[in-house]
């Protein structure tokens, strides 16, 4: 870009302001946008090393280090609020400048002794990520240069769902906790029944749901043996007990017949 | 604007906007003065109608306007790329089923005194349209409460030949209460 | 299945999938046993890329798959669709980003020092809720600090398909003079 050597430091009144590389002076409404568009002390030092034309390797050190004075000073003054790491810089900058006034002439064939050494490499390696970051600024960026879409289609319709999982072990799983959660439970009404019990209950009462009355003998059949018969007795004797069904005799010694309790009218009021 | 470039960016344009633009929204939007006739620019709609004949998406009108949809008949196909993972069912269900599974017939009131939390409606209907577990009847007390048992189903998804084969996992053994009203037969727990 | 119909199959996929598919991904998703091969299926990628080379939209490989979208140049024409400008980013989050792009994995201790100023959180959050940036592990030196790298939503997002396609940084400081050139001319952002 061809407006970069005038770049301005900041506007003020709609006027841009350029610094003059001699006697810096930044009218005080600029420092704020200053402030916003350096993104820290090294990009403000490198900007000053810039301003002059120079390599960061030929960085000068006493002229550099008064100028960022300059800034964060004036920055200081007008009580801006100043990010502690630009006084940080600053006495980096100080540092580097007495260690150079020292009476020890340096040489030029001494690079490595140079005190700037450290700083040059960390201004080279922000500079080169201040490079990068430009590159991915400048790649196309979805939503800025790319647009994807999710064109309509009625694929969805035809997705069917797939129901979870479940294993023996989950079940029987849930079912400890569940159990685990009652034991800790002061009292509870949990009862323990024998499954196979329970399972005929609900046998019971299925068959009833479909037929009005089913007798007794129907219960029981020889090929479930004794146990069989144990359990459906037992099952019987629980559905009557928890008032699920009602038995009845029509006349001493006929079937006994099993039917859904009837229920009472009034109880039923309540919803 | 030549009439390849007002194509690709029509084409463009449809392909990224999320509703359908009409051949004037298209004008308004992203031409400025003399660039292109709204003329030109239903040229162009019709020319891709006709270059994504054969292709498998399609660019058609609807009511306010134009958009791209992928061709009907693929669309059982592409059902795979939804076709999502089974999720996992909650703690809540599974201790909803397992309660029924090994208490049956139980009522939800019963339910949720054992668990000390209400059972949502959701998880009583996920079971059911999972044809895991039926109503098998009414209690009767007030409210005549339906009673849930499980399927058989049920047991076929879990590989069972009968609720019997459930392992027994009663860890209430000691307790001397629940004992005294226990029916006692076929004791084989440990 | 023909390959004019796994063609269509995989166009139309690629247009109605909201993120990028990988042929790997395609092949499970849409194909049953033995309908096509996976090569096949690059090769249709392959013919895809050349049907839209001309066109307003694109397919592209990204670092998750392939996708389409719309060509790049026409992004400042297609704004006009928008009302709301995309966001601009600040120096200081690119910055930042650049660094766990080219220095990964990288603590934020050692971003603050090469930038010299501390790295606001909010710019940490920032860029992993974008999903650009992400945590892989933690330094072993004393307090343990995270280690960020970018991710493969930032490759996407910046339509690379790998980090190499991004230009090296590391070769800059031999040209000396065309580097301080070029690099300040970002300042005019106010």
């Amino acid at each position: 870009m061809a407006e970069q050597q005038s770049l301005p430091l900041g506007f003020v009144r709609g006027e841009p302001v350029i610094e003059k590389p001699e006697d810096l002076y930044i009218p005080p409404d600029a420092l704020e946008v200053i402030l916003d568009t350096f993104s820290g002390p090294m990009d403000l030092l490198l900007y000053l090393i810039r301003k002059q034309k120079l390599d960061i390797v030929d960085m000068p050190i006493l002229a550099i280090t008064r100028q960022y004075v300059e800034y964060v000073d004036m920055m200081q003054e007008l009580k801006l609020e100043l990010a502690a790491d630009y006084l940080v810089m600053a006495a980096i900058l100080a540092e580097i400048k007495s260690r150079l006034l020292l009476p020890k002439p340096p040489q030029e064939d001494e690079e490595e002794e140079d005190p700037r050494a450290e700083l040059i490499r960390r201004l080279q390696e922000y500079e080169a990520i201040r490079e990068g970051a430009e590159y991915i600024e400048q790649r196309p960026q979805i939503g800025r240069d790319i647009l994807l879409s999710e064109v309509d289609n009625n694929a969805r319709e035809w997705v069917t769902s797939v129901p979870p999982e479940v294993t023996l072990e989950d079940l029987t799983l849930a079912f400890s906790r569940v159990l685990q959660q009652t034991e800790l439970k002061a009292h509870h009404q949990i009862k323990r029944e024998q499954l196979s019990t329970r399972a005929r209950m609900s046998q019971v009462l299925e068959l009833l749901s479909q037929k009005k009355y089913v007798s007794f003998s129907q219960l029981f059949t020889r090929k479930e043996g004794r146990a069989g018969a144990v359990v459906s007795f037992l099952a019987i004797l629980e559905l009557v007990k928890e008032s699920m069904v009602e038995l009845s005799q029509v006349e001493p010694m006929s079937d006994i017949r099993l039917s859904l309790r009837q229920h009472n009218q009034d109880e039923s009021v309540t919803a | 604007m030549n009439p390849l470039q007002l194509k690709q960016l029509i084409e463009a344009a449809l392909f990224a906007h999320p509703q359908p633009l009409s051949a004037e929204q298209l004008y308004q939007l992203l031409l400025n003065k003399g660039e292109a006739s709204l003329t030109a620019i239903r040229q162009q709609l019709k020319e891709l109608q006709s270059d994504y004949r054969e292709r498998g998406i399609e660019l058609v009108k609807v009511a306010s306007g134009y958009r791209f949809q992928t061709r009907a008949e693929l669309g059982q196909r592409l059902a795979g790329l939804w076709q999502e993972k089974p999720a996992r069912y909650s703690n809540a269900l599974l201790e909803t089923l397992a309660l029924i599974v090994y208490r049956q017939p139980i009522t939800r009131g019963e339910i949720e005194q054992i668990r000390g939390v209400s059972v949502s409606s959701q998880i009583m209907k996920t079971l059911q349209e999972r044809g895991w577990v039926k109503v098998v009847g009414h209690k009767e007390v007030p409210g005549r409460p339906q009673l849930y048992a499980s399927t058989d189903d049920f047991l076929d998804d879990f590989n069972l030949s009968d609720l019997s084969e459930l392992p027994n996992i009663d860890t209430l053994n000691e307790d001397d209460e629940a004992t005294a009203e226990t029916a006692t037969n076929e004791r084989d727990d440990s």
